[in-house]
């Protein structure tokens, strides 16, 4: 049998004490996350999640260890979705809202050679710290409108420099350090998260809020239109109940040319509006003085 | 309608607008005339300012005209 | 328009809009009520079809409420 | 406009847009006739579907935003 | 919606929106009355401003034009 | 509103609306549950087509907004 | 559409949206619940303020307002 180093089979130990104590294992990919923005998020998640890095050999012996000791083989699936640099992050927010929170959590990171933008990255027009130098020829040769002004360089007018998908040439990347524009995100990359026998990727998280808020306000008119049509008074809907009442009433007056003080306008100016329109049909020498007004 | 008609027609042609003229003008249209109606068109118009009630019902236009 | 109330209730109730039913309903509601607005409203409801007149009234919301 | 309501009270009534009904109509509420725009009026008429204008007409903002 | 109506009415004719006042109403239209929707009706009824609230349903294309 | 939302909750179900049903409902959302509100509005949804009656709009006010 | 009218229901009582709460009143109306679906829906709604969304919904008229 091979010799296992003492501290890896320690660090099996602890991850799989922590995946069995938390309801909500996460698998992240934390490759292209530098030190720093890394050391931030764990800032971010004290309280939240308890986040580890290791080695994905050890990760997935922890996986199979804690899903055999938990008689839980479910556990085990998320072996499959290890990649890159792995880290484990285990909490008890639902799946849903540790990637909602993780999305959130991303920082905006300098420009890196060689890396596609993962949006249009704008210079923006106004006034920058750098000194006049070299660098305004180099803008100016990648069409970013920089001229001199009080003895500081200055952007005529917002400019986009690289498209969402195009790469990062090491030109652009200096410019854009040296203006500190952040085209860039880091944060820790979800690969799956596992809840209650159930392993959810990305692309099941990724809500739509907007969808929900919309459905939300179909269902709210729903229960308006219903309460509404059957006249069932609420709160919320008692004035929209009393105003159709009174609008039927109203239309029914008005359709049936029976003048009463709340529907004389109405049926004065529909009578007067049909006038207005035949005379507008009628050739102009037909019509009186009052009329052409 | 006929007979709001007929009071605009009275109104338009500046006769005041009484049971009878209302009257008047639907037989002269060869409408078999209900005194009710008459009647109670009369009497709901009683204190309305015609000209101001139709120059309403000509706003909505200028109203609905004016969003951007 | 205590009139045109009584004559939907009926409507709304299924009930035929007659002169008797109306005046019955507005004396329950304590109106004094006036034959010649009664037999003209009943008269003036001849030939339109509340129902759809109603519907008509609120139709265009559905337009608005339609999720863009 | 006493003559556009003449038109549309015989419309509403069921008569026909003739001279001669319009002509009543306005002696009736003792308007001075020009023959001349009875003659235009009755001509004119007769290409408008006076129906889908009164259809047109219950729509105020669909009226308002007409004008050009 | 006849519950409603018989509420307007009571409101039109200058009348107490009360339990009993709608209940008669409806009973004199001949209708089966439902205590319990009566009771719901006039409880949501409490506190509201018919009078404000019809007049805003009034204005509709005021509403209507004003921008969001 | 709670009412009706426990309504629509028991129909997008497919259960049936009863009393009992939504009580039971009102209850688990710890709601202080009121009988003659219930019956109420069991009894207003008594035959009406939920379906329909949810998508036609309710504001009527629109009689302005028609599309032109 | 059960889901969301659960949330509603637990909004319009006063009460909080979680997981649990969701879950007890769709199991209450006898559904068969899909864990999943209800922890998409109180992570969407986490944050939202309900009721603003809801006013927004309520105001068709406006929309109906603006101008094509």
């Amino acid at each position: 049998m091979a010799h296992v180093a003492e501290w890896k089979k320690k660090e099996v130990e602890e991850l799989a004490e922590l995946i069995k104590s938390y309801p909500v294992v996460a698998l992240v990919d934390v490759a292209d996350v530098p030190a720093y923005p890394l050391s931030k998020m764990r800032e971010s998640l004290r309280g939240k999640a308890i986040f580890r890095v290791s080695r994905n050999t050890l990760i997935e012996i922890a996986l199979r260890k804690a899903a055999q000791e938990l008689g839980n083989p479910e556990i085990e699936k998320l072996v499959d979705y290890i990649q890159g640099g792995a880290g484990i992050l285990v909490t008890e927010m639902n799946p849903f809202k540790l990637y909602k929170f993780l999305e959130e959590s991303k920082k905006p990171a300098p420009a890196k050679p060689g890396v596609p933008a993962p949006r249009d990255i704008v210079v923006p027009a106004g006034p920058t710290p750098l000194s006049p130098g070299p660098l305004v020829g180099e803008m100016q040769a990648l069409g970013i409108p920089a001229r001199i002004e009080k003895g500081k360089v200055s952007i005529q007018k917002d400019t986009v420099v690289l498209k969402t998908g195009e790469i990062i040439t090491p030109q652009l990347a200096n410019i854009l350090n040296q203006l500190g524009i952040e085209p860039l995100e880091v944060g820790l990359k979800l690969l799956a998260a596992y809840e209650d026998g159930i392993v959810y990727t990305p692309e099941v998280l990724a809500i739509d809020e907007e969808q929900y808020i919309s459905m939300l306000q179909q269902a709210y008119m729903h229960a308006f239109n219903l309460s509404v049509n059957v006249a069932y008074p609420t709160k919320q809907t008692i004035e929209a109940i009393i105003q159709k009442a009174f609008l039927g009433a109203k239309n029914v007056a008005v359709e049936a040319g029976y003048v009463t003080k709340e529907t004389a306008g109405d049926i004065l100016g529909k009578a007067f509006r049909i006038a207005l329109l035949i005379a507008q049909e009628l050739p102009e020498e037909l019509l009186d003085e009052k009329t052409k007004e | 309608m006929e007979y709001v008609y007929a009071a605009l027609l009275l109104h338009a042609a500046g006769k005041e607008i009484t049971e009878e003229n209302i009257k008047n003008l639907l037989q002269a249209a060869g409408v078999e005339v209900d005194d009710a109606r008459v009647k109670a068109l009369v009497a709901a118009l009683e204190g309305v300012n015609i000209e101001e009630v139709i120059e309403k019902a000509a706003m909505p236009v200028a109203v609905a005209a004016a969003p951007a």
